[in-house]
């Protein structure tokens, strides 16, 4: 069997032979950063036609079926009236951050992609602190809410903005302890490190009750964090209309809805990578055939079927609960999830310490 | 900002007013209310009507009787049945036209279906103005067979205009008593998994209870009346005080919980469906026989007298109060609107409140803008 | 109280006032000049109660207003209707009830609106549906609106 | 102690109370097809769609196979409609015996002022005019809402 790290080696070998090693090294980020751009809108297209279909299902209802086969054609056709509209920019606008802020959004969780290990051997950039690395840059994405909400000179969207500023400072919190628990276990920031020391059992599996609670308290955290229900107070439909992004129209409030997207991802990816193995399949110590079975299923099927897994989680989540309020929202995180992060470290850190883990 | 007047920092705020409406996803129509905040407090709400004024009580005034009725289903039109049963009860008052038992019994059907299609609607935005979107299709579903139900036997799904002076337009189809025993089974069944999704829901709970307090004397004081009242401990229904078309002979509860607080209106809106259930397979089993419509005249006009009839809709009162001078059209028409009065109730229990709470409270209060209008 | 006994409380209780009935309610006129004693005696005496103001509406009688208030009591579940008469058709002036009945804060902006009738001591008096801009009071009898009325 | 107690039990019906919720919705998207009651439109047009008989459509006056309607231009229909959406206009005939009558010559039907109350069915002496069950009703000009309801050349149709 071919391992994607043979094609990526291949494919170096082959731009060797022709270009100097400069050229190289810059034609070799170029078709890294097209890759990981054409994959992650392809898995933000089968998203937004999954949420459709989930959504639909739930409520009683088909979802998209008209265009295409079962609707599939329905987010292009979507995206294509996107593209196709005029991004409208209201008479008051602060003009220059009101058409940077999509962007650098964009950009940002784009940017929080770099470290992420798509199967053995496929990995843009292996940093010793990536974990470190991607809580750091995901964080940037709030500044361009607030700036979208700023510059909008529009009362919703000022309000939204600052709800998603303090919702997303406060959750980045407790988002970064569950980490910081598998982290004291596996003793690296290392992204392809983390996923290694999980070829013998899932962390989740591993690490006794401490993290299967961490794992709970990444999901309600990361869900806060990329604003969606029950926690999408900043775009609140039923209060603020649309929150930070209700005077964009056209492709720029497309990047919005596509940075949503991306940033499930993100999110979703994090959580598999570190809580669930990422690419490593299902592993049970000292079962080498089970273990050898589980070989068989290509690493890029688990790593997606985990990521589809918790953003399913996310969207069924959205589907069923009603929001919560400002300041319900925030208890929740400084007086239930934090307090009980941090204990969950010390624990954590106590059973490392006694070497307790697997 | 340089701080000369050594005034505390936290008084250096700066409040701003936001519309929200006439166009917002939550108001549920074409109200605007001005609030003003401070941060996500509100400090000041002022209610601005008038977009969807219609001058109801003006058109009625050249207009005649039986043409007046049609407009009240453009009122309330979540209670279009009850509103043309409150017009025409006033008819019948000031004619003496006795109402036949069979025209009772189904006047008292629809409006029951009606106050539970109502609440079921209110129900779905109820959850959706708090975020849940999935509970409207549910409600939806139960409406719209019941609107199927109001389709076959008036011709119309939302404004019927099916009750008129001296009983209905049409008798009822011949499958009309087994198609709602039909629905009934499933409502039923249904209203279980609304308690399953949201009323038992932790988030929708603290979302809810201590929030938008209306306490006894403020909701006697503004006029409250239906559920809003109900949930303030006020026994305030008329279909027990003032019976009419002969609720007075059909066995129900009314709801009346001392709460005062979202929670309660929630609550009280949630027994009532149950209420409506019980009364509508009281009478489903054995509507009498006979005429479903007293002989009236072409032309109706009221002895000259001032007349005011009052039923319960969805919302709460509505009267309708006619004053006539002998003519065949009347010489005033002024309709109590349910929403009109318990709109006073939302300034009071908001202020002091966050933007959530405006959303939760006006959500239960249960606005219907066109009948605040009218 | 029954109507009849309502009615006959208040011929003993006002005997200056002029006492009716409509089809429904006993009735009474008050003079604006004491509105508002009435109402608090209507409202505080323990035999009437009257602490709901369930419907409060003007009609427009040629030539005069009137001011009607349909009060109800919690309670006892009594209603009574009183009337204020106003002769002047130009700058109409009513004492506010708001202090008595809150609910009056909405009724009375819609009768301001509607028929022209100035409330008194009102907490914000305002033309709250059809806007200031709006000539003319729509319910009043006299106003003529060629184009957007449709007469049978 | 008790309150410790009294607190995750809290904590743990809370969360009991959000599973509940997810169990439901995850029954229906486990069950995709059980109870949607959307209609597919236009392609259920000529197959399951389900007008009732009496649907308020759209105002018409039936004419029998010899071209033949009932109204007798008495006009009760028009007094009766709310929004002035009915105007008949009649001529006088004279018959063959020399006697003077008031003949229907156009019932004109404004459907774009129509709000469907059925007061001019109910008003209506003769049962001439009936609400069909029509529902595709759009057109696209708005003078072709206005309809003349009597087909040319039509008759009043004699009583046995």
């Amino acid at each position: 069997m071919i391992g994607f790290s043979d094609i990526t080696k291949w494919i170096h070998d082959s731009l060797s032979s022709a270009l100097s090693p400069g050229w190289v090294l810059a034609s070799e980020f170029v078709l890294a950063g097209i890759a990981v751009i054409l994959i992650v809108v392809v898995l933000v297209v089968v998203m937004i036609y999954m949420e459709r279909k989930v959504a639909g299902f739930m409520q009683l209802r088909l979802g998209p079926h008209r265009v295409g086969p079962w609707g599939t054609m329905q987010v292009f056709a979507d995206v294509f009236k996107l593209l196709l509209k005029e991004s409208f920019a209201p008479n008051s606008v602060d003009k220059f951050l009101f058409n940077l802020a999509p962007i650098l959004v964009l950009a940002v969780s784009f940017m929080a992609l770099a470290p992420i290990s798509w199967a053995p051997g496929l990995q843009l950039w292996d940093m010793n602190i990536g974990i470190l690395y991607i809580t750091a840059v995901s964080s940037i994405g709030v500044i361009g809410i607030l700036m979208a909400g700023w510059s909008s000179n529009n009362k919703y969207s000022l309000l939204g903005a600052m709800r998603s500023g303090a919702q997303i400072v406060s959750y980045e919190l407790s988002a970064g302890l569950s980490i910081v628990a598998v982290i004291a276990m596996c003793g690296s920031l290392s992204v392809h490190d983390i996923i290694m020391s999980q070829a013998d059992g899932w962390w989740i599996f591993k690490g006794h009750l401490p993290i299967l609670f961490a794992f709970i308290v990444y999901v309600i955290a990361g869900t806060a964090e990329v604003n969606r229900a029950p926690f999408d107070l900043a775009e609140a439909e039923s209060e603020l209309t649309a929150g930070y992004h209700t005077e964009y129209s056209g492709m720029q409030f497309g990047m919005f809805y596509l940075t949503e997207y991306i940033n499930m991802v993100v999110i979703a990816m994090i959580g598999s990578t570190v809580f669930l193995g990422g690419w490593m399949p299902f592993h049970i110590y000292g079962f080498d055939a089970f273990n050898g079975v589980m070989d068989y299923i290509p690493s890029f099927v688990w790593f997606f079927g985990k990521i589809f897994m918790i953003i399913f989680f996310m969207m069924w989540f959205r589907w069923t609960f009603p929001r919560l309020r400002i300041d319900q929202l925030l208890k929740l995180e400084w007086k239930y999830l934090l307090p009980l992060s941090i204990v969950n470290v010390v624990i954590v850190a106590f059973i490392t310490v006694m070497k307790w883990h697997f | 900002m340089e701080n000369n007047n050594n005034i505390p920092i936290d008084d250096l705020t700066e409040e701003f007013v936001v519309n929200i409406g006439p166009q917002h996803p939550s108001t549920h129509g074409v109200l605007r209310l001005q609030a003003t905040l401070d941060g996500e407090t509100i400090k000041d709400l002022l209610p601005v009507l008038g977009y969807i004024h219609r001058g109801i009580e003006k058109m009625t005034e050249s207009l005649g009787y039986k043409q007046s009725i049609y407009l009240t289903s453009r009122m309330d039109y979540l209670s279009a049945h009850i509103n043309n049963q409150a017009c025409s009860l006033a008819i019948e008052k000031g004619m003496q036209i006795e109402v036949p038992e069979r025209a009772k019994a189904i006047r008292i059907i629809m409006a029951e279906l009606q106050r539970l299609t109502s609440h079921e609607l209110w129900w779905g935005s109820c959850a959706m103005d708090l975020g849940a979107v999935t509970p409207f299709f549910l409600a939806f579903r139960d409406r719209e067979r019941i609107l199927d139900i109001f389709e076959g036997n008036t011709g119309n799904r939302l404004t019927m205009n099916y009750i008129t002076p001296g009983g209905v337009m049409f008798d009822v189809l011949p499958n009309f008593a087994s198609s709602i025993k039909e629905l009934l089974v499933k409502v039923k069944e249904h209203l279980k998994e609304y308690e399953e999704l949201i009323t038992g829901n932790v988030i929708f709970q603290h979302r809810l209870k201590g929030v938008g307090i209306l306490p006894r004397e403020l909701a006697i004081s503004m006029g409250c009346t239906g559920p809003v009242a109900r949930a303030s401990g006020i026994s305030c229904d008329v279909r027990k005080y003032h019976p009419y078309d002969g609720y007075d002979k059909l066995d129900f509860k009314e709801i009346v919980i001392d709460g005062c607080d979202s929670w309660a209106r929630y609550k009280v809106r949630m027994e009532e469906m149950k209420q409506s259930i019980h009364i509508i397979e009281q009478l489903i089993h054995n509507i009498p026989e006979g005429e479903f419509r007293a002989k009236v005249k072409g032309v109706i006009k009221l002895p000259v007298g001032e007349y005011y009839q009052r039923v319960e809709t969805a919302r709460g009162e509505l009267g309708v109060y006619i004053v006539s001078d002998g003519g065949n059209k009347p010489y005033r028409m002024k309709f109590r609107a349910a929403s009109f009065s318990n709109l006073g109730a939302l300034k009071p229990i908001t202020v002091g409140a966050k933007i959530g709470d405006l959303m939760a409270s006006m959500a239960t209060i249960d606005l219907v803008i066109p009948d605040i209008d009218r | 109280m029954t109507k009849e006994e309502l009615k006959t409380y208040l011929v003993q209780i006002f005997p200056s006032n002029k006492v009716d009935e409509t089809f429904d309610f006993p009735l009474m006129f008050v003079d604006k000049s004491e509105l508002l004693s009435v109402a608090q005696k209507l409202k505080d005496s323990p035999e009437t109660q009257f602490d709901f103001l369930f419907c409060q509406t003007a009609v427009d009688r040629i030539p005069n207003l009137e001011v009607v208030y349909h009060l109800s009591s919690i309670n006892f579940k009594h209603d009574m209707v009183l009337k204020v008469v106003l002769e002047d058709r130009e700058t109409p002036e009513v004492p506010s009830v708001y202090s008595f009945w809150k609910a009056a804060e909405l009724y009375e902006d819609e009768i301001f609106d509607m028929f022209g009738i100035r409330f008194s001591n009102h907490p914000n008096l305002r033309r709250i549906m059809l806007g200031d801009e709006w000539p003319g009071f729509p319910l009043r009898k006299d106003y003529k609106d060629d184009i957007n009325i449709v007469s049978l | 102690m008790k309150s410790l107690f009294q607190y995750l039990k809290e904590v743990f019906l809370g969360f009991y109370s959000l599973w509940t919720g997810l169990k439901l919705t995850l029954y229906y998207f486990t069950h995709p097809r059980k109870e949607i009651i959307t209609e597919q439109y236009p392609e259920n047009r000529t197959t399951t769609i389900n007008i009732p008989e009496r649907f308020a459509g759209e105002v018409i006056l039936p004419h029998d196979e010899n071209n033949k309607h009932k109204c007798t231009a008495c006009t009760l229909c028009e007094m009766a409609c709310p929004n002035g959406s009915i105007k008949i206009i009649s001529v006088q005939e004279e018959s063959e015996d020399g006697k003077k009558k008031r003949v229907l010559d156009k019932w004109i039907y404004n459907l774009g002022m129509c709000t469907f109350c059925g007061q001019c069915i109910d008003a209506c002496p003769q049962d001439a005019i009936i609400m069909k069950n029509s529902f595709e009703l759009s057109v696209y000009n708005r003078n072709d809402l206005v309809k003349t309801l009597n087909k040319p050349g039509s008759k009043l149709k004699e009583k046995e």
